[in-house]
């Protein structure tokens, strides 16, 4: 069990050992450094190219077809072809545009998709960076991709791109705020910003002591999930890319290659806010009978799966239907539910317990549910004419 | 909320019918999945289906039906037929055509041809991968290979064969009879069999 | 030393939607003023597609036209049929025999439930759905098309009404496979409604967007499942009762708010009344003829038609709105003036009035809702 | 080797923070100019982090990076063509700036001589041995404990500014 | 209700009215249009509030502008229409009245009637061309009409031809040369990339 459970982390560690009978302890440092790095930089792309397969199939299926399946065996080899195909494209630049700021765009987004994975625990002992201040890091890390949105956006010199980065701004500068503070419930209960400590915290009870099986970690986690999924700009709240309105958004006049860099920082952040509201409410890497890294992966590509169901089944939601959205309900929700996390730690009693941060939750969001009156759907009936 | 997680439950049993309920082959009889893989599974042919037209003949591809009227190039709707008819050595005009061109780039399956016909000529083919390597003229198809025998259409539409057959026969024997009734008819010339 | 500062205040943004633009429904273009994403002006430019179809018709044999008509809104190829057939019946006076008359409505409303079901459909990708809704809406329309297919011959481009009556009859055993899909479908319905009807963001998103007033609509000739959708009680299978319509039983929903909404939901109810109208024609659809023998006559010399001198107007309720086409017969075979009326294009008008003051996104839905089929608005 | 890879490393990012730093106020582009400064904002991120001081560059970060500088590119696009207007980069008064920015160079120079760093480096010299002052921990402590009311003035006060700017940017 | 009663119901309403009743519908002078419409339209007895389709014809000698009005208040019985009105144009003046402002639904039917007819409605709000573009010559629909380049070879024809045999015309040689020419120069007139 221990074995497998540290599978990963022995083999790197048995390449230390064989590295260190030739190489100097520095070397060793950066070995090990580069390990860590090599791991990450084959482990993003890698995710990327198979969760394009998988969105592909499951949306597929949900749609009744079957997804690709004409290149290897059930189409698996299909995001190589793609690669090759994205590869070998022309990369076409529009007359118009800032020509080093377009090219630099794509490049830049990709960096802060591929940062946060150094402090996302994979599994026991598996993390590349355990920063003291993790979780804060993931989140001024993934802040950055604003910045090369806007950048692809404005050298484009398209009125669409240009559309398309207002809204991304707009909505991941609001969407940032109810996120951080939906993590703070995760930070108050364990008592620290290290994703590790956290998921630590979460140990007890067999591996299954998540915070998500708490009333208020249940709220955190669906406000986080809800961010996570507004921050990585997918269905109901992609209208940043929004194709039948803006025709690609902020990527509209990017090809070949660039335009699978955007694609694979779109995926690699799914990926990562799955990991990392798995990391928060889920227990990460914490569970009974199976080896760490499994847990973490099973949780987390569920998590997945959901944000592709998402995809597959709604509709999407309009600019100011989605600010409300955050700035109406998700943020003061999410700070009623720090208070809730609160007096969470200073009552005792389970039924006190669970009585009070219910209570609180479910009058607080029906409150919230009135205010927000003119975004709630009408019932209508209709009349017949003979 | 209860609408969303409705819709969810929806798309979620059919994705989970999509594996426990597979499809019929060859037919549109669907379970949970709907993808026909078309090259290699296909949907049984539709009698009627009509694409582009072909020109019949009834054993070798010199006596085709086909006698140059020029009735299916007047009433093609956008006018996708060119007909010259055949001339013998002495320069009178022969009841079959010489050239006999269909833009299919242009044709547009109407099927108006196959009804105009008098002469039972004309019929539209299920032939559908129809394909050139340039837009215009690998598309302008000629006599040659708007041939067909009399046999693929009997495989192609089996019903209307039945149904041509028994009603050319039957003209066959009123122009027999006719013939025979006349005893000298001028230039009485038995329709091309 | 310092220069004037220059102010810079934000002005509108011209963008032009179309004519290649993913939810335009074909080479539409859309001319938007945007003062953020506020929509101040909206100048719809069509005539991409134009072909001149009322040209090419002058130009040509009553019976050349048939295949063309097929053309204008492609979706509904045998509304299409239906209207040019009663129009040139019409103008030459000619009686449908009774049987063709049942197998007409019954192709008629085979199409409206093709053309509701993927206008929705359609829809809800202009509101962003990832194509589910879509592909269980084609997935519907392909088992109708595949019996078009059996009928006609073609899945889309029919062909299959003539002057006085129908081109072919029903292959045998054809009865009870339409029989078999109109039974299914109100099951389909069901399963659309629930992944759409409550749906809350499809609620927020259509609810109030666009709403057309009753007066606007009915000044501006707005008809079909639009018109209704603002309160306007005018379906031409009532009024009218062509064909066997006066016979049959059905009702005809009306909205009262008049926004994409109810645009929806009307078509959701109309296709549960198409189907009580299938069931119907299906239970007492007699045997006989299907053509007129006196235009029977006709198949073999189409050339040979050539309805007496006058005019006329014919209409019917296309799945889109009135679908109207005026005919002026001069005693040739050729017609000397056809004029179709066509319900998407006059639809269009309202798109300015129903679209300023909201987001580009409501636009985009606005369109989706109106239900326009380029070949038919640019015809 | 590993400190003078540091070293090295460390140096190699001031010089590029300096080279950006010289992009924002020499770029005739007012969009190059935004990009270059966060350049300039990340790399000194990059510093706080080499010294260990990880609170604070992630917060940089997040608050210049991902708030500030969001915030002024936006203001950028949405100002009708100032992207597109190239500013002349020099006027009759870069010779008074000269002359003040060299009187604030020998102010600094002059304070930075003068302090006495032995303190901080201790004993063994190399950075990377100093142990971090302060940690989160201390810091959140001294915020919401002994600076509460500072803390909470400053947040009316931005609150205050918010409400402000709200009211100035209505048009109505 | 017949257009004969129609007619004399007009008639009475205005003296000294020229209505002819022509295949069923009523035909008018150009001047009376407008207020026999919105008689239609207000008066309780007829309230024909829709106006369902607008045409022209072009007759040769003149062109004709026919309208279809229905009534939507009115509950499906003969009073319901179709009143048709007809109004008769010279070719060379074709001028009516527009009814956008009785009727929003004029708008883009008088519009295409415009494009293809050439028949001016005034009035109208913004009467240009709806399906052809702008700078377009002609009218399609007019009897007259003949399309512009029927018989034009482009450059690439004229080589084509010459390579299979063909022997091309000299004026149609010099045609698609200046074709050419006119290309060559729009092309060496395009924005450069500063200016775009």
């Amino acid at each position: 069990m221990i074995f497998l459970d540290q599978i990963f982390v022995n083999s790197k560690k048995a390449i230390l050992n064989l590295a260190s009978a030739f190489l100097p302890t520095d070397a060793i440092l950066i070995v090990s450094a580069l390990i860590s790095i090599g791991a990450i930089a084959a482990f993003g792309p890698f995710t990327m190219m198979y969760l394009t397969w998988f969105e592909r199939k499951l949306v597929g299926r949900i749609q009744n077809r079957i997804g690709p399946n004409r290149v290897g065996i059930f189409g698996l080899l299909q995001p190589i072809a793609d690669g090759i195909k994205m590869l070998t494209k022309e990369d076409i630049v529009p007359a118009g545009a800032d020509k080093v700021v377009h090219f630099l765009a794509p490049v830049v987004v990709v960096i802060p998709a591929l940062l946060v994975f150094s402090v996302v625990p994979f599994g026991r002992n598996m993390v590349a960076i355990d920063l003291n201040i993790g979780l804060l890091f993931f989140l001024a890390v993934s802040a950055m991709t604003t910045i090369a949105i806007f950048m692809g956006s404005w050298a484009s010199r398209n009125k669409f791109s240009l559309l398309g980065g207002m809204r991304t701004v707009a909505q991941l500068v609001s969407y940032e705020v109810p996120m951080v503070l939906a993590a703070v419930p995760a930070i108050l209960a364990s008592g620290s910003l290290s994703t590790v400590d956290i998921v630590e915290a979460q140990g007890g009870w067999n591996g299954l002591k998540w915070f998500v099986f708490t009333p208020w970690g249940f709220v955190g986690f669906l406000m986080f999930y809800l961010c996570g999924v507004a921050e990585c700009n997918r269905t109901p709240f992609d209208i940043p890319e929004a194709e039948s309105e803006i025709v690609a958004g902020f990527h509209t006049e990017y090809s070949g290659m660039k335009f699978a860099l955007w694609y694979m920082a779109e995926f690699m952040s799914v990926f990562t806010i799955s990991a990392l509201t798995a990391t928060l409410y889920l227990g990460g890497y914490q569970g009974p009978w199976l080896p760490s890294w499994a847990w973490f992966m099973i949780k987390t590509y569920a998590l997945v799966f959901v944000m592709m169901w998402f995809r597959g089944t709604l509709p999407r939601l309009r600019v100011d239907q989605m600010m409300g959205l955050a700035w109406k309900f998700l943020l003061p929700l999410t700070l009623i539910n720090i208070l809730v996390t609160g007096l969470w730690y200073f009552t005792s009693g389970l039924g006190l317990r669970l009585g009070l941060s219910i209570g609180i939750l479910l009058v607080s969001s029906w409150v919230l549910v009135l205010f927000n009156r003119p975004y709630m759907p009408e019932k209508r009936v209709y009349e017949f004419a003979e | 909320m209860f609408g969303v997680l409705r819709g969810m439950g929806i798309t979620f049993k059919n994705f989970v019918a999509s594996y426990f309920l597979p499809r019929k082959p060859n037919s549109l009889e669907t379970g949970g999945m709907v993808t026909l893989q078309y090259p290699e599974e296909r949907l049984p042919e539709k009698e009627r289906f009509r694409n582009f037209p072909f020109l019949i003949y009834d054993t070798k591809p010199d006596d085709l039906r086909c006698v140059a009227c020029d009735i299916c190039a007047k009433e093609c709707p956008p006018k996708c037929i060119y007909i010259v008819r055949d001339n013998d050595e002495q320069g009178r005009p022969l009841k079959k055509p010489k050239v006999f061109d269909i833009d299919f780039t242009v044709c547009m399956n109407c099927g108006i041809c196959e009804e105009a016909c008098p002469f039972d000529a004309i019929f539209m083919d299920h032939e559908f991968e129809v394909g050139g390597p340039e837009r215009q003229q690998s598309l302008v198809y000629h006599m040659d290979q708007l041939l067909k025998p009399a046999t693929h259409f009997a495989k192609i539409r089996p019903t209307d064969h039945v149904a041509i057959e028994e009603k050319r026969r039957k003209e066959a024997e009123k122009k027999r009879a006719a013939a025979q009734a006349q005893p000298k008819p001028p230039e009485a010339k038995p329709p091309q069999a | 030393m310092i220069d004037e500062p220059v102010l810079h205040d934000t002005d509108t943004l011209e963008v032009n939607l179309g004519p290649q633009h993913p939810s335009t429904h074909g080479v539409f273009r859309m001319n938007v003023k945007l003062e953020g994403e506020t929509i101040v002006s909206l100048k719809p430019i069509m005539g991409y597609l134009h072909r001149n179809h009322e040209q090419i018709a002058e130009n040509m044999s009553y019976l050349g036209s048939m295949p063309y008509t097929d053309r204008l809104d492609y979706f509904n190829s045998m509304s299409n049929n239906f209207g040019y057939a009663l129009a040139v019946e019409k103008l030459a006076n000619i009686e449908v025999p009774e049987r063709a008359q049942y197998i007409r409505v019954i192709m008629a409303e085979l199409t409206r439930l093709v053309n509701h079901v993927s206008v929705i459909g359609f829809l809800l990708n202009d509101l962003g759905a990832f194509f589910t809704p879509i592909l269980y809406a084609f997935r519907e329309r392909e088992k109708i098309l595949d019996i078009f297919e059996e009928i006609a011959g073609s899945r889309m481009m029919c062909n299959y009404l003539r002057f006085g009556g129908l081109k072919l009859d029903l292959p045998p055993s054809v009865l009870d496979r339409i029989k078999k899909i109109v039974q299914g479908f109100p099951k389909f319905l069901d399963e659309f409604e629930g992944l759409l009807t409550k749906n809350e963001i499809l609620c927020m998103r259509c609810q109030n967007v666009g709403i057309l007033p009753y007066d606007l609509a009915v000044s501006a000739s707005i008809t079909g499942p639009m018109a209704r959708a603002s309160g306007v009680n005018y379906d031409i299978r009532k009024i009218d009762g062509y064909s066997i319509y006066n016979r049959l039983k059905f009702r005809v929903p009306l909205g009262k708010v008049g926004d994409v909404y109810d645009r929806y939901m009307i078509r959701i109810l109309e296709m549960r009344q198409s189907v009580w109208i299938l069931e119907q024609v299906l239970k007492e659809i007699p045997e006989g003829p299907i053509i007129n023998p006196k235009m029977a006559a006709f198949a073999k010399a189409p050339r040979n038609f050539k309805p007496p001198k006058g005019e006329a107007y014919g209409r019917v309720e296309a799945p889109k709105g009135e679908l109207g086409f005026y005919l002026v017969s001069d005693g040739t075979p050729q017609p000397w003036r056809y004029h179709v009326r066509a319900p998407s294009f006059i639809n269009l008008t309202v798109l300015e009035d129903l679209c300023i003051g909201h987001k580009v996104a409501d636009a985009i839905i606005i369109l989706g809702s109106i239900d326009i089929v380029l070949g038919e608005v640019d015809h | 080797m590993l400190p003078i890879l540091a070293k090295l490393f460390i140096y190699g990012v001031l010089f590029l923070s300096l080279v950006a730093a010289l992009g924002v106020v020499l770029l005739p582009n007012i969009f190059h100019a935004a990009l270059c400064l966060v350049g300039t904002l990340l790399g000194i991120a990059a510093l706080y982090l080499a010294l260990q001081a990880e609170f604070i560059a992630v917060v940089q970060v997040l608050l210049y990076v991902g708030a500030v500088m969001t915030l002024v590119i936006f203001a950028i696009m949405l100002t009708h063509r100032i992207g597109d207007m190239t500013i002349p980069q020099t006027n009759k008064q870069s010779l008074p700036a000269c002359l003040a920015l060299f009187a604030f160079v020998v102010l600094i120079g002059g304070l930075l001589l003068k302090t006495d760093w032995s303190i901080l480096v201790g004993t063994g010299g190399s950075v990377a041995s100093v142990n971090p002052p302060v940690d989160t921990f201390m810091l959140g402590k001294a915020l919401l404990g002994e600076y509460v009311f500072p803390f909470e003035v400053v947040s009316v006060i931005l609150i205050a500014g918010l409400i402000g700017a709200i009211v100035v940017a209505r048009k109505d | 209700m017949s257009p004969a009663d129609a007619k004399s119901k007009l008639e009475a309403k205005f003296p000294g009215i020229q209505i002819q009743i022509i295949n069923n519908a009523l035909l008018m002078k150009p001047e009376d249009l407008i207020r026999v419409v919105q008689f239609l339209k207000d008066s309780p007895e007829f309230k024909m509030n829709y106006l369902s389709n607008i045409t022209a014809v072009d007759y040769v000698e003149y062109l004709e502008s026919v309208y279809h009005l229905y009534s939507i208040e009115n509950p499906p019985h003969s009073t319901a229409g179709p009143i048709v009105l007809k109004v008769r144009v010279p070719r060379d003046n074709p001028k009516i009245p527009s009814l956008v402002p009785v009727f929003r639904g004029a708008e883009f039917q008088e519009r295409e009637a415009y494009d293809m007819m050439g028949i001016v409605y005034e009035g109208h709000p913004d009467l240009r061309r709806i399906f052809m573009w702008e700078g377009f010559e002609g009218f399609p629909l007019r009897k007259d009409y003949t399309p512009e380049d029927a018989d034009v070879l482009e450059w690439e024809d004229v080589e084509w031809l010459e390579k299979h045999g063909v022997k091309v015309p000299e004026e149609y040689k010099q045609f698609a040369r200046q074709l050419k020419d006119a290309g060559k120069e729009a092309r060496a007139q395009k924005p450069t990339e500063k200016e775009i």
